[in-house]
């Protein structure tokens, strides 16, 4: 069940130097899980595209999704304008999302990759160490995580809270171990935490990220490349939209 | 009031379908819209073989309008028959164009014979213009013999009639119109993509792996409309027209031009029911213009 | 921080000018900015004689563009020489770019000749590529062979280094690029417009009086860019690229792309101010980059 | 004095069906004279041209202008949004306006031509005579016509006020005479002022349209067919941006 409409903002407010979290009032709440990601398209004739946002929190009983997003671009910053009362075309819900995996859980993020991760962690329940990388001191989020998870872990790029480095060496450092692992995040990252987990022998779910166009698997323009054959592409491909963004870790080549 | 189309004898219910690459097979869109509405479906490209197409990025945004790089990734012709056009078959009210793709002209035959039985294949559309395929594809849509040749060499194997699809890089394309319609084609469709680039000036590199592709959206719209028109004052066989077709004015503007029917692409992008609102807007100019039969406004702009 | 550029031993303060046509000789928009800040004005194409250009309306709106149809109108190059020329007299800091057209050689050479003795034209730019005069104009820009004999023969007649003013509307445009710089072009420049049409759907009727009309503005930038590209590793005269600049971002990416300079059309319309707001961002750019050179950023996007 | 400015949003409000008042603060109003028009600008990076929009009030006291438009496409639609506290690039003041003649004055609009004509109306003084035309009896304007020129005179092409016909027929049925007459509305009614102006030997303004882009004389783009070879083009031509949009009668073609 795929919508496109016009979601109602609720309210928007600045996390962090560049970090806006956006309410929206979307029927597209009522169908989403963790993982997945919205559209939100431009008022500006011309930007066309839709811009992939996840969603960072799912509200069924007020039908409000969340998002928090970083400002980088055009599109960023005209959403970032937005206040209460206007209306933004969004279409959703998109991807396959995060599987609910029992038993113990370690949620990663990194950067703009640590909203996707609030909803999931608050899915899976309490037994979920979150681990999460930031440039520097302006954690957003991470009071949301405390709350969320069993244990929150914090690493910075400057050393200014937390272990200094990334979120894999907050890893190491703390040999997490669990029984399945979520992460979102850069590429780099990604890898280094499929490495872990395939070092700990840990099942391991990573998010993607690629430039789109369609949004619901039409236009092939999102893949990534695939360890194996894709069932539906017949090469090794898969499109971050549809049959992602989430995937093992051991399906895609990182 | 009469929406319905023939071309090359196959008739259409409408004159609005959508563009080949643009929405698969329909698979994806038929969750936001009724395919059965459509004038008729037109896959993506499809190969002899599965073809993996290019690196990411394939996609970068531009002012009004994409550029696209996929490289006609495709699952192959023996797939596409198996998957797609058995998801197509419960679409009885539409036609269904199969997009033809090939890197010489013994792929595209392979595609065509491999077709030829297929029931539902209404029609075949021959890309000779994707520009981003290395070998063949651009070399013969920018050369008219070559356009008449592979014409003429798919027509003798085609069972089903044929669209050849042109490119707009080219210097005259009343010239490669003729070139197609001299080979025999029954059809063409018209514009294929503008090849672009766009370059990240921060990182001082180019957006797409491919470093080119090829232009789409509401930004080509009047070049589109320039060549549909040049193509209908120039060839006898009917033009499917395309390039930025975004709202049912596009789409008349296009029939009025000389199209008799037209195909949407990048617009599904941004309005998944693009093809049936046009579809609605150009009934209701119909109504308000009273226009009895959308035959009587087809290159009335002259 | 450097921003001279040199085009065929003409030096220029810094890499941004005004795209001919659409910025008169500087006159009208003197009033938003100092000529003297520009690299080079760009003179509206001048002819042998007053031409009276095309019947209104000239001018359509399109998606992140416009079409013009203007026909070339112009007041002579006697008047021009008399008038605009005496007016870009006081601006000393700043090139005077003349741009020429022609219905025929014998045309373009009269002009050509006429400005011979002009001191304060530093450069010719020979539009060959207008597409809107029906005869000469764009068959010159659209043939090689015509390329370079008109190139030869004004080349032969100049007393001024030669810009060559390349048509987009081609099937290859280093093909063009190479003929001019065969026949002796001391820089090419490009784009000029491409062809277009809009049909108004109420009316139905064309929108330009013309019919057709080149379009410009940030639509085309994309095909700019990449045809700065092909021509950049074409040849080896600098090039001055223009086609759909509106913002410092997309100057730069004309230069990575490997224009030496840049001039800025369309965007004059919406922006009074678009040439200096556009130097001061590529200077920022430079800055925040640590570019010491301009000359060290051109054409190294490869 | 040309100025490019964002203008701040006083008040709209919606005068008839499809016509709209639009009040702006902008420095422009300190340089605007009556008939000159400015340019306004759309918010949509899709649409880059300039509006051309006539002034049809000039307040210098409170820095504002008023202008009043009919929507007809998409640009006006947009304008059409517009409320208190919005703010809409503009350009101007542009043109020549109307040259403020002595003695006694006949003002003709038509249509969406009639708004031009306010302003002049008032700076003319007393002895004015305004003639409008109007489809209907949505007579937009009309009460303020009342209390600015010595006299008003309807006409409308249903009949359904005032004379039954055009601005001419109104002025024939009226055998009006003048020192001058000023006019602005579409060409054939400009063609019937001029032709009635000629036979009665007054002097006769006409406000021209063409489609822009520059507004400024720039690109050629606006020209009007003149009787003699134009001083600035050297041919049958004149800039109705720049050179305009007021024209004697008797210079231009009609
Ligand atoms: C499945 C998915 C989920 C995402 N979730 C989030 C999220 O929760 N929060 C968030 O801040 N961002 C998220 N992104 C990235 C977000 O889509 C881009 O930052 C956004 O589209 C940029 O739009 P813009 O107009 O501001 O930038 P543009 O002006 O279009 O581009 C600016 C820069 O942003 C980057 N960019 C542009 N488009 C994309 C894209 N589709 N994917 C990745 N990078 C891009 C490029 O580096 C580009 O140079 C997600 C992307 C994907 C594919
Ligand atoms: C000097 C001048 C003064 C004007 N003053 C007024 C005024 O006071 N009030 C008012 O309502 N309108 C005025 N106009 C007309 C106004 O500029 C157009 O109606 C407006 O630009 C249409 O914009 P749009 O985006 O809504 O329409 P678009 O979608 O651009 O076009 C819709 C239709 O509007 C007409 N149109 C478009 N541009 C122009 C243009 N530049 N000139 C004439 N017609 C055009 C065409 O018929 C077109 O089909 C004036 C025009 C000029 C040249
Ligand atoms: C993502 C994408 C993929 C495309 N793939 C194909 C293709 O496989 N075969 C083809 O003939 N054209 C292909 N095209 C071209 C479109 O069919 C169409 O000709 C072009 O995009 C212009 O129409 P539009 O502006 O409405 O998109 C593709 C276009 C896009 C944007
Ligand atoms: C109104 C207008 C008039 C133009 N006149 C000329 C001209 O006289 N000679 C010429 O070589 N190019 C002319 N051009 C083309 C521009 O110089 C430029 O090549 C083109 O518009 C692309 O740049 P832009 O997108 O920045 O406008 C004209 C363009 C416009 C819009
Ligand atoms: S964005 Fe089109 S397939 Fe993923
Ligand atoms: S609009 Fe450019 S000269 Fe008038």
């Amino acid at each position: 069940m795929k919508i496109k409409e016009q979601a109602e903002v609720i309210g928007q407010k600045k996390l962090a130097e560049g970090v806006y979290s956006l309410l929206l009032k979307t029927t597209i709440s009522a169908y989403a899980v963790p993982g997945q990601f919205i559209s939100i398209f431009s008022n500006d004739g011309s930007k066309l595209l839709p811009r992939p946002i996840s969603i960072c929190e799912i509200d069924k009983e007020n039908g409000t999704l969340r998002v928090v997003y970083r400002v980088v671009g055009k599109g960023t910053t005209e959403f970032s304008s937005l206040t209460e009362g206007d209306s933004v075309e969004v279409m959703g819900p998109l991807g396959n999302g995060f599987p609910l995996e029992p038993g113990k859980a370690i949620v990663v993020g990194g950067g703009i990759g640590v909203p996707p991760m609030l909803e999931l962690t608050k899915q899976l329940g309490n037994d979920v160490v979150a681990v999460m990388g930031y440039r520097n001191d302006d954690l957003f989020l991470a009071d949301e995580f405390i709350d969320a998870a069993s244990e929150l872990i914090v690493a910075t790029d400057d050393g200014s809270v937390g272990v200094h480095g990334t979120v894999v060496d907050a890893m190491k450092e703390n040999d997490l171990v669990a029984d399945v692992i979520y992460a979102c995040g850069p590429k780099p990252m990604l890898k280094g935490v499929a490495e872990y987990a395939a070092a700990k022998n840990i099942k391991c779910y990573v998010s993607m990220e690629e430039r789109m166009a369609c949004g619901v698997g039409a236009c092939l323009g999102c893949v990534c490349e695939s360890k194996e054959k894709d069932d539906h592409s017949h090469v090794n491909n898969k499109r971050v939209c549809k049959d992602g963004p989430v995937f093992l870790s051991t399906e895609v080549v990182l | 009031m009469n929406t319905k189309v023939t071309i090359a004898g196959v008739e259409f219910q409408n004159p609005i379908m959508e563009a080949s690459g643009t929405f698969g097979s329909g698979m994806e869109y038929s969750e936001f819209v009724d395919l059965n509405k459509l004038g008729a479906v037109v896959t993506k490209g499809v190969a002899n073989v599965p073809w993996a197409g290019n690196p990411t990025p394939r996609i970068a945004e531009v002012s009004s309008g994409m550029l696209n790089a996929i490289g006609l990734q495709n699952p192959g012709v023996e797939v596409f028959c198996e998957r797609d056009l058995k998801f197509l078959e419960s679409f009885k009210d539409t036609r269904v164009l199969v997009n033809v793709c090939g890197h010489s002209a013994e792929e595209y035959i392979e595609v065509v014979d491999r077709l030829a039985s297929e029931k539902r294949v209404d029609m075949l559309e021959i890309n000779i213009s994707c520009p981003n395929v290395k070998e063949g594809g651009i070399a013969f849509g920018q050369d008219p013999k070559a356009v008449e040749e592979i014409t003429r060499l798919v027509k003798a194997h085609a069972k089903q009639p044929i669209v050849m699809k042109l490119s707009p890089n080219v210097t005259d394309i009343k010239v490669m119109a003729k070139a197609a319609e001299a080979g025999g084609a029954d059809a063409i469709s018209l514009i294929n993509t503008l090849t672009g680039m766009k370059i990240d000036v921060e990182r001082q590199n180019f957006v797409l792996a491919n470093k080119t592709g090829g232009m789409s959206g509401p930004a080509v719209h009047p070049i589109a409309v320039r060549m549909v028109y040049e193509c209908a004052n120039a060839v006898n066989i009917p033009i499917i027209g395309m390039g930025g077709i975004s709202t049912w004015e596009d789409a008349v503007e296009m029939i009025l031009a000389g199209a008799t029917a037209v195909s949407i692409g990048t617009a599904n992008f941004y309005n998944p029911t693009a093809t049936t609102d046009i579809l609605q807007g150009v009934i209701n100019y119909m109504e308000r213009k009273k226009i009895d039969d959308i035959n009587d406004i087809i290159g009335i702009v002259k």
